[in-house]
């Protein structure tokens, strides 16, 4: 497992920069929204912690579709599934390296950009804890669809129509705190749900996600 | 004989062929009573008018879209633990009547939304959770469609089925946690206290029964069409590869 | 890596995609024995391959080994193009638990030395396939499998790969290979084309129910 | 159709949008049966 | 040329739905922005437009990381090249062929989804009339974005990286088209602009696509 | 498809990535004959048809004919999976401009005709093989470049191939072709390992400015 996390890690350095790419799709997202949108920060600060949750989860999905589809297309997938590895480790080990160069990297850059969208300072504490809670579900939920659509090429908007209705209760939390937490009301209830589907995806969506590799592989 | 007999396709196709008419006749005996009812001989609202009159295809194609998509999960249910294959079938046929339903029950829905509350669309939670289930469908749609080998789509199918009414339901909830909307509470509940009154309660009740009896005709007819594709996919890769 | 037992298949169904290729495969292996499959293009020796591998459901019949037993080369060599050769080997060689050693071992016996810290992007096809075949050493695992393993190897490497086979053999090991050419092995052959489903789709009412008139 | 009241255009529209999709899905759904089972009679059964 | 462009609309309808899936995502997308946002009307009609015409811009990128990427993965390309078609022509219809599938379903659907948004009634042919003229400079684009990307694995996000700058342009225009017809105003001067635009990269682009291209295949 | 003209390369310098592969490459064919390139795993071979058909730019030297007088049947068959058999070869068919005879030929030369309506996913690797190969004759050009084409392809399909081959030589015709084994056919052999470049990196003061000292 730990060789496996490790060498996905190290195509998603090596092939051109996995840390630094989800990062500068987010950082583009939270540039081009003023452009189209408009510079008032009275029309931007509302909006603010929404837009960089849904900038969050399009960094995620931009970076699912070739997940496992790599793997498929070289052969890799097959041998895999026929080491000693188990489909539902292997999935979890997947998801982790895909949070680990997606999700971490946004958690940690997303402070520092919700200044261009005038998220109020109060805000930023609640804003990184959301994303640290919740873009282990998206990686997961994430992993869930590119195992379902593993066997087909161009499979990456059918995969984003799969996963993006999936993604809605994490962004309907996530936002939702940042906004009480920008707005100084209580953030317990929806930070409980939110931990509750992250957990609950960390916990089941690999067995699902294995299920549909096998049906894939056959 | 166990009841599983008769999911098997040649016994399936026997029963609905008998089954089939009986349920278009049931459909259409309460759909139209139902409905010119409705449309015809029901009063003014007090408050909405004549609008009221929506109710009579809103209401049941809402709950047709909404059931429709539990009849999916139970069918793939079944698929997946019993493998049969009429199950899987069924489910796909279902898919675009849930869809079209959903996509019915949105657009009166909206129509009603400009007399009554002013606008087409407002981002209130049922309406919200009804837009999303539209995407749940689609997707579940498009992925069948995207999948050659029948039983390989019908698996996956089903697994997305599993997941998504986990999510489907998450994100009711969300919606609900995250406005507080304009809808109509539940009106059609048992406690007479909130039911609308009882002039518009029977014919709703009738078209409810009937659009039942249409979902039913319409899933038999388009599972056996589905029956008769797989038949049809047999005999040519037989041919095919003879 | 030992086994005492042989590879015996009994009535083995292979599938592929949505057709049957083959029907009543029966053949038995004694560990240190090579069965070379043989048969045109199509006829399935791939797709009986891969249902020994477990990767494909097979359609009735019997498999005497486990599939972690077996170890499966494919046509494709499932090489990380991005990662030097020494980063593949280390992967599988964690994966497969056989640890550093079996990379030295494997690198000795392909004569990867030269090419441990290339990119396998960066490699020949034939010095990529050797890479490939690297992994089955590393996998420690008493049942080879491998789909037309010498193909793009020049002369010199087909002999240091039937080496490897003898070796493998030797050391009490069962290999079913599928090829076209001579790999100068001592081995029986098994002409798949035998089993070959006389009709190509899956007709057996017990496994597909549309395979009878509907109505 | 002014016993409709002031809805009139809502009720009309609402009422022929939704029979439109529903009588659509019923003659798209006869007709691929229809189109399915005289494929399977060309086939042999 | 004809048959290019056959080969690659009939591989997009083959594939699981190329017109279908554009549309998808853009509808997603107008969904998850409301939720992300908050439901009030007046929250999101001002930025009704810059959201449309980011998810148009959203919706074509996702589907352009695999336009020259699955023709070098089973080594098409390198054929393609050796063939008796002029490599400019071969981006012009790659282009094309990205448009129909996507920029077009995209155009025609931009009315029904604004509604969602709540985008002003008067600006709807505004939007329409925008999105025709610029999606055709976001596939050309991105097939230039493509062509520079097209050697690398997972250079999808690599891609969106490259390709979201050269759309800014087209983005401030096309959404300022849209703003000031719903607010009444004269809609000339962006007009001409964003059809300068896209002519301009319908003329030049295909010929540094081609270039990138060949020097990608070396 | 016709030349007059021999395929003459004079001093070819043939590099790949970064690396200078083989110097100094001269050799000649006329039409009607082929030349069999050999050399181990890594000599050059692909290195060498890439360059030719100006995939590669060369390093000095000259190639007689016109990239576009040259057909290249790479290591990838360029196959598309979604498509069948018959979409490709029409495809390549119109890119071309060989039309729909040309495709019939095709098909008749590689015995596609009950592959036709299959997509190209659902073959077996030598039916791939032959489907790729198909596309040389679709091109109906006078120099082939095929880069071990009987890879997967059983010993009957090797066969039809070199008289495929014969064929297209009748015709007059040019054919490289890299290969390990024996194709049986009536052709003279280069060895590649000849023009190894000496030093695998590109020093020559013209093509590298920095190969010099810069202070
Ligand atoms: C696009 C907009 C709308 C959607 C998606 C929608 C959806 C629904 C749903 C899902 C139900 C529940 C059906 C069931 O549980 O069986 C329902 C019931 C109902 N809707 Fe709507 N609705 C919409 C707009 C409206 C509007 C504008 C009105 C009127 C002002 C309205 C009035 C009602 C009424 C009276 C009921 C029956 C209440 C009940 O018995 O549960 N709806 N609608
Ligand atoms: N996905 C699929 N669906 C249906 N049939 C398939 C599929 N893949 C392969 N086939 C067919 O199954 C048969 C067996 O293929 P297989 O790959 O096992 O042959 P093979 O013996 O390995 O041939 P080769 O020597 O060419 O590799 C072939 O006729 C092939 O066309
Ligand atoms: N991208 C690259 N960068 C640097 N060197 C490379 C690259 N690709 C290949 N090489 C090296 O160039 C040499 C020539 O490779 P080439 O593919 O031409 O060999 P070949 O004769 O075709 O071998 P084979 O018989 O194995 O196909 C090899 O030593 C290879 O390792
Ligand atoms: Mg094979
Ligand atoms: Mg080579």
């Amino acid at each position: 497992m730990r060789a496996l996390l490790l060498r996905d890690l190290r195509l998603a350095i090596r092939a051109g920069g996995g840390f630094g790419l989800g990062l500068a799709f987010f950082l583009i997202l939270a540039t081009l929204v003023p452009l189209g949108v408009g510079p008032q920060p009275d029309r931007l600060a509302p909006i603010a912690p929404g837009i960089l949750w849904l900038g969050a989860l399009l960094a995620c999905l931009l970076s699912l579709d070739r997940l496992f589809a790599l793997d498929a297309e070289d052969g890799s997938l097959d041998l895999i599934a026929t080491a000693p590895l188990p489909l539902e480790a292997v999935c979890t080990t997947k998801a982790l390296a895909h949070w680990i160069t997606t999700g971490l990297p946004l958690t940690l850059a997303a402070p520092a950009l919700s200044l261009l969208l005038f998220l109020p300072v109060q805000a930023l504490p609640w804003l990184t804890l959301s994303l640290l809670i919740g873009t282990p579900a998206l990686s997961w939920i994430g992993t869930f669809g590119a195992a379902l659509t593993v066997g087909l090429k161009r499979g990456s908007l059918l995969l984003s129509l799969l996963v993006l209705p999936l993604y809605i209760p994490t962004l309907v939390f996530g936002a939702e705190i940042t906004r009480r937490g920008a707005e100084g009301l209580s953030t317990a209830t929806p930070l409980a749900l939110l931990g509750a589907i992250t957990l609950g995806s960390i916990a089941a969506l690999p067995f699902a996600a294995a299920a549909a590799l096998r049906i894939n592989l056959r | 004989m166990s009841i599983w007999e008769y999911a098997n396709p040649r016994r399936f196709m026997a029963w609905t062929a008998k089954v089939q008419p009986w349920a278009w006749g049931i459909a259409a005996a309460l759909c139209g009573p139902g409905l010119i009812w409705g449309f015809f001989f029901t009063p003014e609202d007090f408050r909405m008018g004549h609008s009221v009159k929506i109710i009579y295809i809103h209401v049941p194609s809402a709950f047709i879209a909404i059931n429709a998509w539990f009849m999916m999960l139970v069918t793939s249910l079944i698929w997946l633990i019993r493998r049969h294959h009429v199950s899987a079938l069924a489910a796909r046929a279902a898919a675009p009547i849930g869809l079209v339903m959903t996509v019915v029950a949105l657009l009166t829905g909206a129509i009603w939304g400009k007399p009554m509350w002013g606008t087409y669309w407002e981002w209130d939670p049922r309406l919200t959770s009804f837009l999303i289930l539209g995407l749940f469908y689609l997707g579940y749609i498009a992925l069948w469609e995207a999948i050659e080998d029948p039983d390989q789509a019908a698996d996956l199918t089903a697994i997305l089925c599993l997941v998504g009414t986990v999510f489907a339901v998450m994100s009711r909830y969300a919606a609900q946690f995250w406005s507080q909307g304009l809808h109509q509470g539940a009106s059609l509940s048992l406690d007479a206290e909130e039911n609308v009154a009882d002039v518009f309660w029977f014919p709703l009740v009738v078209t409810l029964a009937g659009f039942v009896a249409l979902f039913i005709a319409l899933v038999l007819m388009r599972t056996r069409t589905e029956i008769r594709r797989r038949r049809l996919h047999a005999i040519s890769l037989k041919a095919r590869l003879a | 890596m030992e086994t005492t037992l042989p590879l015996t298949v009994q009535g083995l169904g292979c599938r592929r995609g949505q057709s049957l290729v083959l029907r009543d495969v029966s053949f038995s292996v004694t560990p240190g024995h090579a069965l070379i499959l043989r048969g045109p293009n199509g006829a399935g020796k791939t797709t009986l391959l891969r249902t020994l591998a477990g990767l494909t459901p097979s359609q009735g019949g019997t498999i005497s080994l486990p599939f972690d037993a077996i170890a499966y080369g494919a046509h494709a060599d499932g090489l990380k193009l991005q990662l030097t050769v020494r980063e593949n080997l280390s992967f599988w060689a964690s994966a497969f638990g056989s640890g550093t050693s079996g990379v030295e071992q494997a690198t000795a016996t392909f004569d990867l030395a030269p090419l441990l810290d290339r990119r396998a992007a960066d490699l020949s096809a034939g010095q990529r396939r050797r890479a490939g075949l690297a992994r089955m050493v590393l996998t420690d695992r008493p049942v080879w499998l491998l789909d037309e393993p010498t193909v793009s190897l020049d002369t010199q490497r087909v002999d240091a790969f039937a080496a490897t086979m003898r070796a493998h053999l030797a050391a009490g090991g069962i290999a079913l290979l599928a090829t076209h050419i001579d790999l100068g092995l001592d081995a029986k052959t098994l002409d798949i084309a035998q089993f070959a489903a006389a009709t190509r789709a899956p007709t057996d009412p017990v496994t597909d129910p549309f395979a009878e008139a509907v109505e | 159709m002014t016993w409709l009241g002031q809805y009139a255009f809502d009720i009309l529209l609402a009422y022929g949008l939704s029979l439109l999709l529903i009588v659509g899905l019923i003659a798209r759904s006869v007709m691929v049966s229809r189109a399915m089972r005289r494929k399977l009679e060309d086939a042999g059964e």
